[in-house]
């Protein structure tokens, strides 16, 4: 299992790894690589050149704004776990990063490079998704931002054109309560299914809901049915039972050998009326 | 895996089975194949594949097992194999054209099978996005064939994924797409699939390559059996 | 003297869980493994694998890849086959089909994942990059995909297997229907265990290195029988054997996946005779899970027929084994299933049995030793089935235990298949793992659970373990193998003793537990002696299988001591004025029995044997070194027992397994901490088996689980503590009573784990029967059971 | 810009187990096999290569990461610490056990050693990170890496055993001279 053979490149600026990337179609930028190196490892990938990211320093840095975080595309899953800014203001993204794979697998491993695999079953772009996140994207002389629900386009499959990188990430607060729920064969692997449900409960009613679905199709899905049954309604066990069970009817789901469409569907059930009943307990 | 679907026309299967038969023109619906050589019912052709990182090229033997022009009946066997790394994709395929009146119905019933690498990586997964676009790869040929001349131009506004992806909304997401451009098969087929592709918008762009993998070979038996 | 006598040995540091002294090489990565063997000029070997499950050759092109840069040499299945016709297999039983397997198929290839070609180049990537280039085009035959099939016999798996059919046996064919006639309660069920992988965390490997000056094959090998591989290379390859080395590095574990001879051995071998270099070939991990030998897969359709009060009143087992394509050598297909049957009714009173066996190939990759094999798929039916007749007959699973187990009274007791039990704690055990758990206080914390919609379950397993295995076990068990082991002891000048043994080790510890059997056959501190292993130019053995090391270590050590010990007394005894009978020898002194103060230091008797002719006797030998050899006089039975308390959450169909005991009687201890490190890691692969665990091949005989993202081994997290209670009844057939014990977990505790499953499901009339017992089957099994929320 | 092309080595220079080592490598090349490879490093083991089995786990720039799912050229620059080099760490003489490697051979945490030096590079990173962790902790942390030996539990008790006497030697430190407490836990290991 020892990589095929490849160029590699380790530009010190964004132009640098652009022109690379676009002089060359069969070039993939190198982010944490702890899903590209297995691909490869498999040979299920050749790429003639890894562009790697890790000498561009400023990918690697983060902006708080006033009513945004700015994440850079090349900061590490341990990096945003440790992060006051993310356990304070994005509440979410700090629960969902505890389920993302192992301590030295986050400590190589980036939010963008995260994004930009785009593998079902990871938590990230869950997040990104139910946060309504923006990914920068920048070309050879091109920039653009695409929001979450344009970029996840199926298994490993994103908004992201040939010759441009994703740079960094845009997530607006909100003040939404939220919480994260997965399950997965184990500890640290992919998702059979999660769900992230935000809700904000005015005088002990749902005023906002937002419930969206990972793991359980080939890329994020809102649930929106769900979200439609709790506004308004005073959350208890059998409202979150019914948005659970609208979140999972009619819900085209994926199979595979580890759990059939039917077993997801009844997972993200459970799991969404999990989530709401944690926050209707205000338990963390 | 098993993939079965039928669509409905608005024209006679008079109409529509020369149309079929037209590799010209459904050629493009498989972008990424491209045929290396053949004669009589003997083919070999070309495929690549593209899953965001992973690729696989294929190369494929076709074989003609059936064509029944009277019956509108046309059934194909071809196997794709890995050009690095021995791996296979095979495919057996049975259309039909079922005369109603002045419409008809279209059925396309395949077999299709993995070996190798591509069949050992995440637990099926790879045939589940096979399934996946075999869906979108008929939605695209059933459009070419309702278009008759296929003269549609591609839709400009890229449509963005549904909430929950259902049968349908696939299906509206092709339309929209439209049908591709490349009346003519090009010297390198890939090429022409990422014009194409972009020509479809973010989405089908991306899947396109995707379904190379199942679909290649069954293209291409378009491509072979009736280029006589 | 016999090879199965039992020298005398006093425990002083048997007993005492004495720290490894391998531990200091291992912990600073200075210990070698054989993919750390760096040799001048080395090659290194990567092997194409059939992606197709069954079919032919119909072409193969490798001039592409022999023209790569790096590449040395390739070879296909023809090149090799004029080199070396095969590794046949085959047991010397009326009606056994033996097989052979290709050391790269030519032919007909049988499973996905098989050899079909080699690349040697200067880089294991280069040798990769050429598979690449090799072109192969295929003719495909039907696929066998599982026993059901297999069964029909519709299509051949393997053409050589007439009716698919490797080996039947009726064993033993009481009348049974009779008790289940007159049976108070009767229970069944078709139990299926997986398909797995033994997973040591290092692959396979074997490096071999042809001098054809001298005519030399120096190999090293990642294996836990180097010496019984050396003669089948010898014969295989047609090698002069006493120009034949193997040599075993550290290994990282075993499990009975390294007992074999394996083709890429043979393969490595041919390629560094054919080039003059050292050929490496070090095993990757998509390789091992899908070409080292698999494991376990067996259906065990059983039934037990109860009288009122619980006892068993008769038992029927039929159970078929998926062989996968080959028999493995030098266990075949009986390891599975068919000695699995031979130890179905142990350690119960069970008075009369039905017991047959199907040995079937497949298109699967062949199966194996690992640890515990064969026994583990029957015990787990057994004992599944023996708490359903307790809840049948509304008494406690201990109690149904209690009544039916073998006692005291009953030794020797003969089982209905003519094993005879000599000894054992059964009902202890039993006792003993409901003090530990604590009963009554579970069934309150269930019923609890229970109202809050959380579901509890307790498992038990007892178990018995045949050990040291040896030609008399052997042959019990349908496999008519004679072996025998031998250890040479030295005692130095000096008053050390250097100790050489045909065992080797995969993390046993044999360098230290050794150490202490010899310290005490001589009455000196364990650091007085030093033992040396790991090449065949030594001591010769069977191999470290079967939990035989420690009895196998114990016996030939105990015995070559002995031999040299004569000779110690009788110059001790001219010294001392004694009778030679008179002499024995501890605490570092060899002095007058009864009489520590008429004695003079080991150390100083030994150095009159070397420098001081007067001190001999008449025509004395004063050679201080003795081989000798050893093989038990019979099956030697450990025993023991397993629990398991688990949650299901019947939401997510997720397991945890909240606490395990194991109660262990594995005779004297040589050193406790190491024992109960082989239960602890023995007790996590139970558990793997029984919920994570599973090799999936597709329709297409395709292995979809390839990779350890998706064949799940188990983590720390998955593992519990594990609480162990120790019984010792020795042995008299093992010097100072020891038993084997290696592979006790892996019988008995998949058994309790399973049992805890149904236990917590049982109240919603779940039954399951098929493992592991992953999510999506517990969801499959609760919403037919309609109980789904 | 470090740059090669498939079939040109690069010249790496990067610092490893405390000396600065100059090494040319393949860019095809993990750092996994670089360091066993171009610098001999053999107590790197190499157990799934595909970044799940945790064998591989090195020290990099002081916390732990998969040497397989990185490259020998990404080691250029960077503070490397394999298990070769844990008895020297923190002033260790080179021949006395690490805290941690004296706990796994009290503890028996360790029987055939293969996962052994992943295992101590992923308990050492906790312990840096959480001095004082609970089981649940430990347990959760070393998932990443898999034992086929032991059942872990022997690992979790030298982990716990080593946190403790952290903890007292730190309390120790701090009795004596407050500001000493870092140097005491770190000398610890």
């Amino acid at each position: 299992m020892k990589f095929p053979a490849f160029a590699y490149a380790a530009p010190e600026t964004l132009d640098e790894a652009v022109d690379l990337l676009a002089d060359d179609p069969d070039a993939r930028p190198l982010a944490g690589g702890q899903s590209l190196m297995p691909i490869m490892a498999l040979r299920l990938a050749a790429p003639t050149m890894l562009v790697d990211l890790d000498r561009i320093g400023t990918l690697k840095s983060s902006v708080a704004g006033e009513n945004s975080l700015r994440i850079g595309a090349m900061v590490t899953h341990a990096e945003n776990a440790r992060s006051l800014d993310i356990s304070s203001r994005l509440p979410l993204m700090s629960e969902a990063l505890r389920h993302v794979a192992h301590q030295a697998v986050r400590n190589r491993g980036t939010f963008g490079g995260s994004l930009a695999h785009a593998d079902a079953g990871a938590e990230m772009p869950l997040v990104v998704a139910a946060l309504d996140g923006t990914m920068l994207l920048r070309g050879k002389g091109s920039e653009r931002a695409v929001p979450a629900s344009d970029f996840f386009l199926g298994h490993y499959t994103t908004a992201i054109e040939p010759g441009e990188l994703l740079v960094a990430i845009d997530i607006p607060t909100n003040d939404l309560q939220w919480a994260f729920e997965e399950v997965a064969r184990r500890n640290g692997y992919l998702a059979l299914a999660m769900a992230a449900v935000g809700l904000c409960v005015e005088d002990g009613r749902c005023a906002e809901a937002r419930v969206m679905l990972g793991g359980v199709s080939d890329r994020p899905v809102r649930a929106a049915a769900a979200e439609a049954h709790l506004v308004g309604r005073a959350v208890d066990e059998a409202v979150a039972r019914e948005a659970g069970r609208l979140a999972a009817s009619g819900l085209e789901a994926r199979s595979d050998t580890n759990a059939d469409a039917a077993y997801r569907r009844s997972l993200v059930a459970v799991l969404v009326r999990r989530a709401i009943m944690r926050l209707s307990k205000g338990e963390r | 895996m098993n993939f079965k679907y039928s669509f409905r026309l608005p024209v006679p299967a008079e109409r529509a089975w020369p149309i079929l038969l037209d590799l010209r023109r459904v050629a493009p619906c498989m972008p990424g194949a491209a045929i290396e050589s053949g004669q009589d019912d003997e083919y070999v052709g070309r495929v690549k594949v593209k899953i965001g990182p992973i690729e696989m090229t294929y190369r494929g033997d076709l074989v003609f097992v059936e064509r029944d022009d009277a019956a509108h009946r046309l059934q194909v066997r071809g196997t794709g194999r890995e050009i690095r790394g021995g791996g296979e994709a095979k495919l057996a395929s049975t259309m039909q054209v079922h005369p109603d009146g002045d419409a008809c119905e279209v059925s396309i019933d395949s077999e299709y099978a993995l070996s190798g690498r591509a069949a050992q990586f995440g637990t099926g997964l790879i045939d589940e996005i096979g399934a996946k676009l075999m869906k979108e790869f008929v939605v695209r040929l059933e459009r070419l064939l309702r278009d008759g001349e296929g003269t549609a131009v591609p839709s400009a506004t890229p449509t963005h994924p549904t909430a929950t992806p259902a049968p349908d909304s696939a299906r509206a997401r092709a339309s929209d797409a439209a049908a591709p451009t490349a009346p003519q098969a090009r010297q390198d087929d890939n090429e022409a699939l990422d014009i194409v592709g972009l020509a479809w918008g973010p989405v089908i762009s991306r899947a396109i390559p995707i379904i190379n993998l199942l679909l290649s070979v069954w293209i291409i038996i378009y491509l072979m059996v009736f280029d006589r | 003297m016999g090879k199965g006598d039992v020298a005398y040995i006093r425990p002083k540091s048997i007993g005492v869980s004495v720290p490894r002294r391998e531990d200091p090489g291992l912990l600073t990565g200075r210990a070698r493994y054989v993919a750390d063997i760096v040799l001048p000029d080395m090659l290194h070997a990567a092997v194409l694998r059939s992606p197709i499950a069954h079919g032919r050759i119909t072409s193969i092109d490798v001039s592409a890849a022999a023209a790569m840069p790096g590449v040395v040499l390739v070879w296909t299945g023809r090149d090799v086959r004029e080199r070396c016709s095969g590794l046949p297999a085959t047991m010397d039983i009326p009606g056994f089909v033996g097989t052979v397997q290709p050391v790269l198929a030519d032919d007909e290839i049988c499973f996905a994942g098989e050899g079909i070609a080699v690349a040697v180049a200067t880089t294991r990537a280069l040798a990769e990059d050429a598979l690449e280039a090799i072109v192969v085009i295929f003719e495909d035959y039907p696929i066998v995909g599982d026993v059901a099939a297999a069964k029909t016999a519709e299509n051949l798996a393997n053409a050589k297997v007439p009716r698919n059919l490797l080996y039947y046996s009726d064993r033993l064919s009481d009348d049974v229907e009779t008790a289940f006639a007159q049976a108070a309660a009767k229970v069944e069920g078709c139990f299926r265990t997986p398909r797995v992988n033994a997973s040591p965390m290092e692959p396979r490997g074997f490096v071999a290195r042809y001098e054809w000056t001298s005519k030399t094959l120096t190999c090293w090998s990642a294996t836990q029988m180097p010496n019984l591989i050396k003669t089948l290379l010898a014969i295989f390859l047609n090698f002069p054997e006493q120009n034949l080395e193997v040599i075993t590095p550290f290994v990282g574990g075993g499990f009975g996946q390294k007992a074999h001879l394996h083709t890429e051995e043979a393969l490595a071998c041919l390629l560094s005779i054919e080039l003059g270099r050292p050929v490496s070939w070090i095993e990757d991990r998509q390789e091992n899970l899908l070409r080292a030998p698999q494991a376990k897969q067996q259906v065990n359709e059983m039934a037990m027929a109860f009288d009122s009060e619980g006892r068993i009143l008769a038992m029927r087992d039929s159970v078929t084994t998926d062989a996968g394509a080959y028999n493995t050598i030098p266990w075949t297909a009986l390891i599975e299933g068919h000695s699995g049957i031979l130890v179905a009714t142990d350690p119960y009173r069970v008075p009369a049995a039905a017991l047959e066996s199907f040995s079937l190939v497949t298109n699967k990759c062949p199966i194996g030793a690992y640890r515990g094999v064969g026994f583990t798929g029957p015990v787990l039916a057994r004992e599944i089935l023996l708490d359903r007749g307790a809840r049948a007959l509304g008494i406690s699973p201990f109690e149904i235990r209690r009544r039916n187990v073998l006692r005291k009274e009953d030794f020797p007791y003969v089982s209905r298949v003519g094993h005879t039990i000599r000894e054992g704690t059964f009902l202890e055990t039993v006792d003993k793992l409901e003090a530990m758990i604590d009963y009554p206080a579970f069934l309150e914390r269930q019923a609890a659970a229970r109202k809050e919609g959380r579901y509890l379950g307790l498992g038990l397993s007892i178990f018995s373990e045949p050990t040291g295995i040896g030609t008399r076990t052997m042959h019990f068990l349908d496999s008519p193998i004679t072996s025998h082991d031998t250890a040479t002891v030295r005692v130095e000048p000096t008053g050390k003793v250097t100790v050489t043994t045909g065992t080797v080790t995969a993390g046993q510890g044999h360098h230290t537990t050794l150490a202490q059997i010899a310290a005490d056959a001589f009455g000196i501190p364990v650091e007085d002696v030093t033992i040396n292993m790991g090449s065949t130019k030594h001591s010769v053995g069977f191999g470290t299988v079967a939990s035989r090391s420690a009895v196998i270590g114990a016996g030939t050590i105990g015995r070559a001591s002995e031999m040299v010990r004569v000779k110690i007394r009788a110059v001790a005894a001219r010294l001392l004025q004694a009778e030679p009978d008179e002499i024995e020898m501890s605490e570092g002194m060899v002095h007058v029995r009864g009489d520590p103060g008429r004695g003079m230091p080991f150390a100083q008797v030994v150095g009159a044997i070397y420098f001081a002719d007067a001190t001999h006797p008449e025509d004395f030998d004063p050679a201080l070194e003795a081989t000798a050899a050893y093989d038990p006089a019979d099956i030697i039975l450990a025993n023991g027992g397993h629990a398991a308390i688990v949650e299901v959450d019947i939401e997510t169909g997720l397991v945890r397994v909240e606490r395990m005991y194991a109660v262990e009687d594995c005779g004297k201890m040589i050193n406790p901490v190491v024992v109960e490190g082989q239960i602890r890691g023995g007790v996590a692969q139970g558990i793997g088996m029984i919920l994570l665990e599973e090799l999936i091949y597709d329709a297409n005989g395709q292995l979809v689980t390839a990779t350890l993202q998706d064949y799940l081994l188990p983590t720390a997290d998955d593992v519990p503590d594990i609480e162990i209670a120790h019984l010792e009844t020795p042995s008299d057939l093992v010097p100072a009573g020891i038993k084997g014990m290696g592979e006790s977990a892996m019988i008995s505790s998949p058994a309790a784990v399973a049992g805890a499953v149904n236990d917590a499901l049982a109240c919603l009339g779940i039954t399951i029967e098929q493992f592991p017992a992953s999510p999506q089957r517990i969801f499959d099994a609760v919403s037919a059971a309609g109980k789904s929320r | 810009m470090r740059r090669a092309d498939t079939d040109g080595a690069l010249e790496t220079v990067a610092t490893v187990n405390g000396q600065e080592r100059r090494f040319s490598v393949m860019p095809r090349a993990s750092l996994a096999d670089a360091l066993r490879e171009q610098l001999g490093l053999t107590g790197v083991k190499v157990g799934c290569e595909h970044g799940i089995c945790g064998a591989c786990t090195i020290m990099v720039d002081g916390v732990p990461a998969r040497s397989c799912l990185m490259l020998g050229v990404q080691a250029h620059g960077r503070t490397i610490r394999t298990v070769e080099g844990m008895t020297g760490d923190a002033g260790g003489d080179g021949r006395t056990l690490h805290a941690l490697q004296d706990a796994f051979h009290r503890h028996h945490a360790l029987q055939c050693g293969f996962c052994t030096p992943g295992m101590l590079a992923t308990a050492q990173g906790l312990l840096d990170d959480n001095p004082n962790p609970t089981r649940e902790e430990v347990r959760e942390t070393l998932s990443g890496n898999i034992c086929r030996c032991t059942g872990y539990q022997t690992i979790v008790d030298a982990v716990m055993d080593v946190a403790a006497a952290r903890r007292v030697a730190a309390a120790a430190a701090d009795a004596a001279t407050p500001s000493a407490s870092r140097e005491a836990s770190t000398a610890n290991g």
